[in-house]
């Protein structure tokens, strides 16, 4: 039980990037796979959090009553995953354009459809 | 002596203010990049001197080096930053004209974004702060591939987008791992301890490191995007993402392997993955009939032989790769930049219709023959000496396996030598197409004249006197190979 | 002083003794078809008559073709040794060869072209297509009986490992001749000698039944006689070649000679029976027998060497 | 007259050229005159200057290295012989290409490659000896495929060649550097006796790679026909005449004066040594040429495959490492030069003047219109043959001569059986062009003008200038062989006077006048001939079809039958049958990009996988 309660966050994480990438290697809608990208972004960002996480560690927020760091979680990553969900949502915005763009000119958001530049 | 943030600082702050002044005056927002890349290059140009004596470390508010978001401007950096200076500046020029229609001013806060960003990569100490500036790079990127918004470009940045997603993705799963281990995220911080932890661990971390930043910087698996995004792109960008994007993820990588990890066992497989990238690229460019289809997988191919350069572990290769990065470069931006008014003028991409083109734009294909005479390497221009280099710092580290290999990679520059050379016959000895609906008469503004005449006289005077270039070279290969200078130079004082 | 004496004396002796050859030839065809044939010296009686007859021309080439052929086979006869020794034996006298330092087997090879080279300068110059035709078969000839030939002399060259025929005469008198130390080659030799004489078998080139005599179709008057001259004199070069190379050359010219009436005999009996060969059977075969013998020769001396 | 001075004319001649065809037609006609003459004086005045003072380095740091120039007896004979074809060939030009487009082009680029070419022999070590090799390659391929039409392909296939000799040489410098520090040629030839035979052999066949591809021997030859054939005439005369023989210089170069006489004889054991395998090569790349040639019916490509076979004489002459092979392996490289030049400087002109027909079966007669084509077109052929009194004849006499010393009567068993195949089908070339009926349409042909007679003429003088006193070329060679430490040959000025097999060109010439005169005078006692015109000949009584009375095609029939078969080109068959191979595999690697986003993230995806599996397998890092 320790071994699964010592990694049970992490396990989290990957098997949400996992998920994510599952819908984007198998999924053909261009939607879904944004939705995918979206996942794994996720994933990812929560991992970076559980990087940093101390068990059962307060948040680290110097106030009156601590003004001590040892209790605290590492403020690093959250720092880190901050900048991420940034990036994540210009990404995300930019890639819904780009669909309905898409959707535009082909009629479809089928991505076995949308291959005219190949070889 | 500048400091060399402002190499980020003043573009960015130039980035915003382009919207003012947009409301301002509808002709202003044109000359921006211009002003920006100008003032860039001026300054990386006068950092040159000191930073060929030491690296130049920058701390942001104050922190001490392992907490802090600093840059460190070596040799290397300055060089590539000064490259992408100039580069970016000729394009602007370039761009003055060339873009015509669509939302011109978003066009210039991206174009200098994405420079912002590629400068951000070069000069950055941090890890972090590395994935920040990849970011802003590649998200400029995929908006500018899509931005002419016809069927080609948005699929083309669609498909970009998404590749380039699940890349910073990896690389990000990589910051954290190597966070999660040394519990800090400065460059020479890791390097200092990196021996001290389990082999396993690190070298996961290694893989998604190289894996992310390896998509941008068209290594074979990973660049399905590279052919699509560069051929529909505007050609000036498409100029810039030959001549410097690809640049920014490969120099990624190589600070990783050498500085970071000092992985030098890796070294031979990614030798090979030079070379099988080069293969590949030539390969599938020798049947193209889009020039600048063609012209996004010779970059390929000439990724893959940097690549190759890079895994020799020599000073000697080092300085080769360097030197191909500089000239490729230059070459490439020439040949998109040209094709770009050529593909204007005939109408259509097809390499047949450009037939004939001799006549009717001198220059134009003049400065084309030039590029594509330096890229396979022939000798007055500047491509012959960086190949040259190249070969014989593989012929210098003497073992079999590499010198195998380099035989292989030059059946590569001949099959390169034999695609170029048809299209530069094509100019001049095949009979011109009948007129095609689209052909458009009208000068070629002088706008585009001066970058493209002034990129052939640079490959042109590099090539005779490569002195110019030579001797930052050895420095920025030292800067690269020993990892204890770096950090006893980062993390001593 | 004996240098001027031999460059005048070598051709004459040449020209005699080629013209009497030619008349001989004639009058052994015509014993052995059991008539009597015309007296030794018709040839003469045919030149002079041809020189005095007014013919046509086709312009300068058509007659400068033949005075090269002329020139060319004269002056292969004064590179060729025709009897005589170095080493002092009785009625023995000094080589009788007035360019003997002058270059050797290989000159004669070449200089033995001008003569098909000149004649076929002037009958291409002729515009006749039949001269045209006559030509290219005697050139394809040449080629034929080349093969072998070459073989034969670098087989002989290689065995008495020297380029100059004085020297190689010199050497057989001393040891073994030719016939005895390169006997396949002097057989071969021997098979391909009709083919370099253009007589039956392999006259198909000029013989009258042909094309209108092949090469010489426009040719009459003083250029037909100088021909007839040329052909006496490449008679008389060929067989004295066979017998420097193969008989050991004469001790003096008497003793040459006789040597080259025996072989001249001996071709004349196949010339007198044989029909005529096509072109390409005259080729076939000239590839196939001397050339195998030859090279079979040429072997078994660069092996023993 | 320093090195350095020679090639600052030529480069500055070539770029002045080009600018002046700008500014006017005759301005730019005259300076490429005056810069190729200009060229040839400064050549000549430079003659004999071999001291330490023309070592000259005219680059001091280049990547690293020092670029020099020098000039020795070797460098200034083929620098003479460049400078002299290629002016012969820019006057021919002037006005062969009257009324041709884009002429600034082709004179600066004539220009350049003759610039190229002296860089060549000029420079004092390998790094500049590969510039100017490339500089001269590309400039060749911009010149070849001028023509247009199949002009195009030959030049592809002629480039594509070329950079695969050149990718050669570079690994093959560039090791030397590595092995030895140095790219000097002076400090190259002691370094590198040291050095075991295995890597001697592999510099060799590293830099005898790209100098077999200029030079045409057999297996890499298959560029030549075409790329001649479809070069405009003049510069086919410099190609074949001249830039072809810088492989010699390549080869001559490095066997001689780097890897020197005693590890050359001795590389390789018994059979297999490095000099009987090139002689070998040597004498089948003189056969099979040369009876391909016989079965040309378009001029050029006959001239063309003619080069090839005559290539094999030099190589024969050199392999063998003699003093008097060597002498005649140079001395037959200028004589074929100016024999070949004259051949297609010939061709050239009765291309101009008939408009543009090359095909053998389509000419004839020319004779009366164009005599002194036809006197360049006989000399020529009889240099090309060997005919006594012109120069072929000496150099093929001293090649003859080395092979049967030397005891390989083989070998020169196939030179002569080529001797004999370059007469049949170099006649053919008189016979179809000169001789024969002169068809309705040639009537009112003019002569060649005067800047193409000149050429050709200046070719015939030379031709037997050097036939009756070969010792004039032989002096200089005697100079050249004294560097690469040959045994000095007894020359004199009319030949060879070492004994029994001595050479008397002189004797030889006046034994031929006299002789000629004597016949002359005979022709002349006879009774004069009357002249008729052509239509007036015997045709055994048949009646005489006005104009169909043509002469004979497919010249030599019989002979095509029984070889045709044994002689198609299969070195080019093979080069070709690779190429679509190649195109095929090429056409594969392109699926790989499916255009599909899915399968660019699985790509991505598994070359992770694969990382990690590989690490996880065999602990590789």
């Amino acid at each position: 039980m320790s071994f699964l309660s010592s990694y049970i966050h992490y396990i989290g994480c990957f098997s949400l990037i996992l998920i994510g990438l599952y819908v984007v290697l198998v999924k053909p809608n261009l939607i879904k796979v944004i939705i995918g990208i979206n996942l794994m972004g996720t994933g990812v960002n929560l991992f970076l959090v559980t990087v940093g996480y101390i068990h059962a560690g307060t948040a680290p927020i110097f106030s009156e009553a601590a003004q001590q760091p040892e209790g605290m979680v590492d403020p690093v990553p959250q720092a880190l995953v901050l900048t991420a969900i940034v990036i994540g949502v210009a990404v995300l915005a930019l890639a819904l354009s780009l669909a309905i763009r898409v959707y535009d000119h082909y009629g479809t958001l089928d991505l076995r459809k949308i291959k005219a530049l190949r070889w | 002596m500048v400091s060399p943030i402002l190499l980020i600082a003043v573009p960015l702050g130039l980035a915003f203010a382009i919207p003012v002044l947009g409301l301002a005056s509808k002709r202003v927002p044109r000359y921006v990049p211009v002003i920006a890349m100008l003032f860039n290059l001026v300054v990386s140009v006068s950092l040159l001197p000191h930073a060929l004596k030491a690296p130049i470390v920058v701390r942001t508010a104050g922190w001490a080096p392992p907490y802090s978001i600093h840059l460190v401007a070596g040799p290397l950096g300055v060089l590539l930053s000064s490259l992408i200076a100039l580069i970016g500046l000729l394009v602007a020029v370039y761009g003055i004209d060339y873009i015509r229609e669509g939302a011109k001013v978003k066009y210039q806060i991206l174009y200098i974004l994405m420079l912002v960003g590629a400068t951000g990569v070069v000069l950055t100490g941090d890890i972090f702060n590395l994935f920040v500036f990849f970011e802003v790079l590649c998200i400029s990127s995929y908006a500018l591939v899509a931005y002419r918004g016809d069927s080609t470009g948005v699929e083309a940045g669609a498909k970009y987008l998404i590749q380039g997603a699940i890349g910073s993705g990896l690389v990000l799963i990589g910051i954290g791992l190597v966070y999660g281990t040394f519990g800090t995220l400065t460059m020479a911080d890791i390097a200092a301890n990196v021996s001290s932890v389990g082999s396993f661990r690190l070298f996961v971390s290694l893989a998604f490191l190289i894996t992310g930043f390896g998509v941008e910087a068209a290594i074979f698996p990973l660049n399905g995007w590279l052919p699509d995004a560069h051929s529909s792109a505007p050609s000036s960008i498409s100029a810039i993402l030959s001549g410097i994007a690809i640049k920014a993820g490969l120099y990624a990588i190589a600070r990783v392997v050498y500085t970071v990890y000092g992985a030098s066992s890796i070294l031979p497989f990614l030798a090979v993955l030079g070379i099988v990238t080069l293969l590949i690229g030539e390969m599938c460019a020798f049947g193209q009939e889009d020039i600048k289809r063609l012209l996004a997988f010779s970059s390929i191919g000439q990724m893959g032989l940097i690549l190759f350069a890079l895994a020799l572990a020599s000073a000697t290769g080092i300085s080769g790769a360097v030197f191909l990065i500089v000239s490729h470069g230059l070459a490439k931006a020439l040949l998109f930049l040209a094709s770009g008014y050529m593909i204007y003028r005939t109408g259509s991409r097809d390499i047949s219709s450009l037939n004939g083109i001799g006549k009717r734009m001198p220059i134009m294909s003049l400065c084309f023959t030039v590029g594509a005479f330096s890229l396979i390497g022939l000798p007055p221009f500047v491509g012959f000496a960086s190949k040259f280099t190249i070969v014989r710092a593989v012929l210098g580290t003497g073992s079999t396996f590499f010198i195998t290999l380099l035989a292989i990679g030059l059946i590569g520059t001949v099959i390169e030598g034999a695609y170029f050379l048809r299209i530069v016959q094509g100019f001049y000895f095949k009979p011109a197409p009948e007129d095609s609906p689209e052909q458009t008469e009208g000068k070629v503004p002088f706008s585009a004249l001066v970058p493209v005449g002034l990129l052939a006289v640079l490959i042109l005077t590099i090539g005779l006197f490569p002195g110019i270039v030579g001797r930052v070279l050895g420095p920025a290969a030292d800067d690269l190979l020993d990892r204890t200078a770096y950090v006893q130079h980062v993390m001593g004082d | 002083m004996t240098g001027i004496i031999q460059i005048v004396l070598s051709p004459l002796i040449a020209f005699v003794v080629g013209v009497l050859f030619l008349g001989l030839a004639r009058k052994i065809i015509a014993r052995v078809h059991r008539r009597y044939g015309p007296p030794i010296y018709q040839p003469v009686i045919d030149v002079v008559r041809m020189m005095s007859q007014r013919s046509i021309s086709h312009g300068a080439l058509f007659e400068l073709g033949v005075v090269l052929a002329l020139a060319g086979s004269l002056v292969t006869v004064m590179l060729i040794p025709l009897g005589g020794t170095e080493a002092f034996q009785p009625f023995a006298h000094s080589v009788l060869c007035p360019l003997s330092s002058s270059g050797g087997l290989l000159v004669v090879m070449y200089l033995m072209l001008f003569g098909p080279l000149g004649l076929a300068l002037g009958a291409g110059a002729s515009a006749n297509p039949n001269a045209s035709i006559g030509v290219s078969r005697k050139m394809l000839l040449a080629l034929a009986y080349e093969v072998p030939f070459l073989l034969v002399i670098l087989a002989v060259m290689s065995q008495y490992g020297s380029i100059s025929l004085t020297e190689i005469v010199a050497r057989q008198q001393q040891a073994s001749w030719g016939v005895l130390s390169v006997p396949l080659s002097a057989v071969a030799a021997f098979l391909i000698l009709p083919a370099m004489l253009g007589i039956r078998p392999f006259d198909l080139v000029t013989a009258p039944q042909e094309i209108a005599s092949g090469p010489l179709a426009e040719y009459g008057g003083t250029c037909l006689a100088l021909i007839t001259v040329q052909k006496a004199i490449h008679l008389f070069v060929v067989i004295a070649l066979f017998v420097d190379l193969f008989l050991g050359g004469g001790v003096n010219l008497a003793t040459f000679l006789v040597k080259m009436l025996a072989v001249f005999l001996a071709v004349e009996m196949i010339n007198a029976v044989l029909p005529r060969v096509k072109i390409e059977d005259a080729i076939k075969f000239c590839w196939k027998w001397p050339t195998a013998l030859a090279f079979v020769q040429m072997t078994i001396t660069v092996l023993s060497k | 007259m320093s090195p350095q001075a020679i090639l600052i004319t030529a480069f500055a001649g070539a770029g002045l050229v080009f600018l002046a065809g700008k500014v006017h037609s005759h301005l730019r006609d005259f300076l490429a005159v005056l810069s190729s003459l200009a060229l040839v004086g400064l050549i000549a005045w430079s003659h004999g200057q071999y001291g330490p003072d023309n070592e000259i380095v005219y680059v001091p740091d280049f990547l690293g290295m020092e670029l020099a120039l020098r000039l020795n007896p070797l460098a200034w004979f083929f620098a003479i012989y460049i400078a002299i074809i290629n002016a012969a060939s820019v006057v021919f030009s002037l006005s062969y290409m009257k009324g041709k487009e884009k002429l600034g082009f082709y004179y600066s680029m004539m220009l350049l490659v003759n610039a190229g070419m002296l860089g060549i022999v000029l420079s004092g070590d390998f790094l500049s000896f590969y510039i100017f090799w490339e500089i001269m390659s590309w400039s060749t391929y911009l010149l070849i495929s001028y023509r247009r039409g199949p002009a195009l392909h030959a030049g592809m296939k002629y480039i594509i060649m070329s950079l695969v000799g050149s990718c050669a040489m570079l690994v093959g410098i560039l090791s030397l550097y590595a092995q030895f520090g140095t790219l000097q040629i002076a400090e190259l030839g002691e370094a590198i006796a040291g050095s075991s035979s295995g890597y001697v052999l592999f510099i060799l066949m590293a830099m005898g790679i790209a100098f077999g591809v200029k030079f045409a021997i057999l297996p890499l030859h298959t560029w030549m026909p075409d790329a001649h054939s479809e070069a405009v005439s003049p510069f086919s005369a410099v190609l074949s005449g001249v830039l072809v023989r810088m492989g010699m210089y390549g080869f001559l170069l490095v066997m001689y004066s780097i890897v020197g006489l005693k590890t050359i004889l001795n590389l390789g054991a018994g059979f297999f040594n490095f000099h009987y395998i090139l002689s070998w090569l040597g004498a089948i790349t003189i056969v099979i040429p040369t009876f391909i040639a016989l079965l040309q019916n378009d001029a050029k490509k006959l001239l063309a495959w003619h080069g090839i076979g005559q290539g094999g004489y030099m190589i024969l002459g050199m392999a063998f490492g003699t003093s008097l092979g060597v002498a005649g392996g140079i001395f037959h490289t200028i004589n074929h030069g100016s024999y070949i030049a004259l051949l297609f400087l010939v061709v050239g002109a009765v291309e101009y003047r008939t408009g543009g027909v090359r095909d053998l079966n389509r000419l004839g007669g020319l004779i009366q219109r164009m005599p002194v084509a036809f006197f360049g077109c006989l000399v020529g052929i009889m240099g090309l043959i060997g005919m006594p009194l012109t120069n072929g004849f000496v150099s093929k006499w001293f090649i003859y001569k080395t092979l049967i010393t030397e005891g390989h009567p083989f070998l020169a068993f196939m030179a002569f059986v080529g001797t004999w195949g370059t007469i049949l089908s170099v006649y053919k070339l008189l016979h179809n062009m000169f001789l024969g009926q002169l068809p309705e349409k040639y009537k009112e042909v003019r002569k060649a003008p005067i800047s193409m007679q000149i050429p050709i003429l200046f070719f015939c003088f030379v031709i037997f200038l050097f036939g009756v006193l070969p010792g004039i070329p032989l002096r200089a060679i005697q100079g050249i062989q004294d560097t690469m430490g040959f045994a000095p040959l007894q020359l004199t000025m009319w030949g060879l006077a070492s004994g029994a097999g001595a050479l008397n060109m002189l004797n030889i010439c006046f034994a031929i006048v006299i002789a000629f005169a004597v016949v002359l005078l005979l022709m002349r006692l006879g009774a004069k001939p009357r002249r008729v015109p052509q239509e007036d000949s015997y045709a055994a009584g048949s009646s005489v079809p006005a104009g169909k009375y043509h002469h004979s095609v497919e010249f030599y029939n019989p002979l095509y039958q029984m070889i045709s078969p044994y002689l198609k080109d299969r070195v080019d068959q093979f080069y070709y049958w690779a190429a679509d191979k190649a195109q095929g595999v090429f056409e594969l690697t392109r699926r790989i990009y499916t255009g599909y986003a899915g399968t660019y993230v699985l790509y991505i995806i598994s070359f992770l996988a694969l990382l990690i599996f590989l690490q996880l397998a065999w602990e590789i890092w």
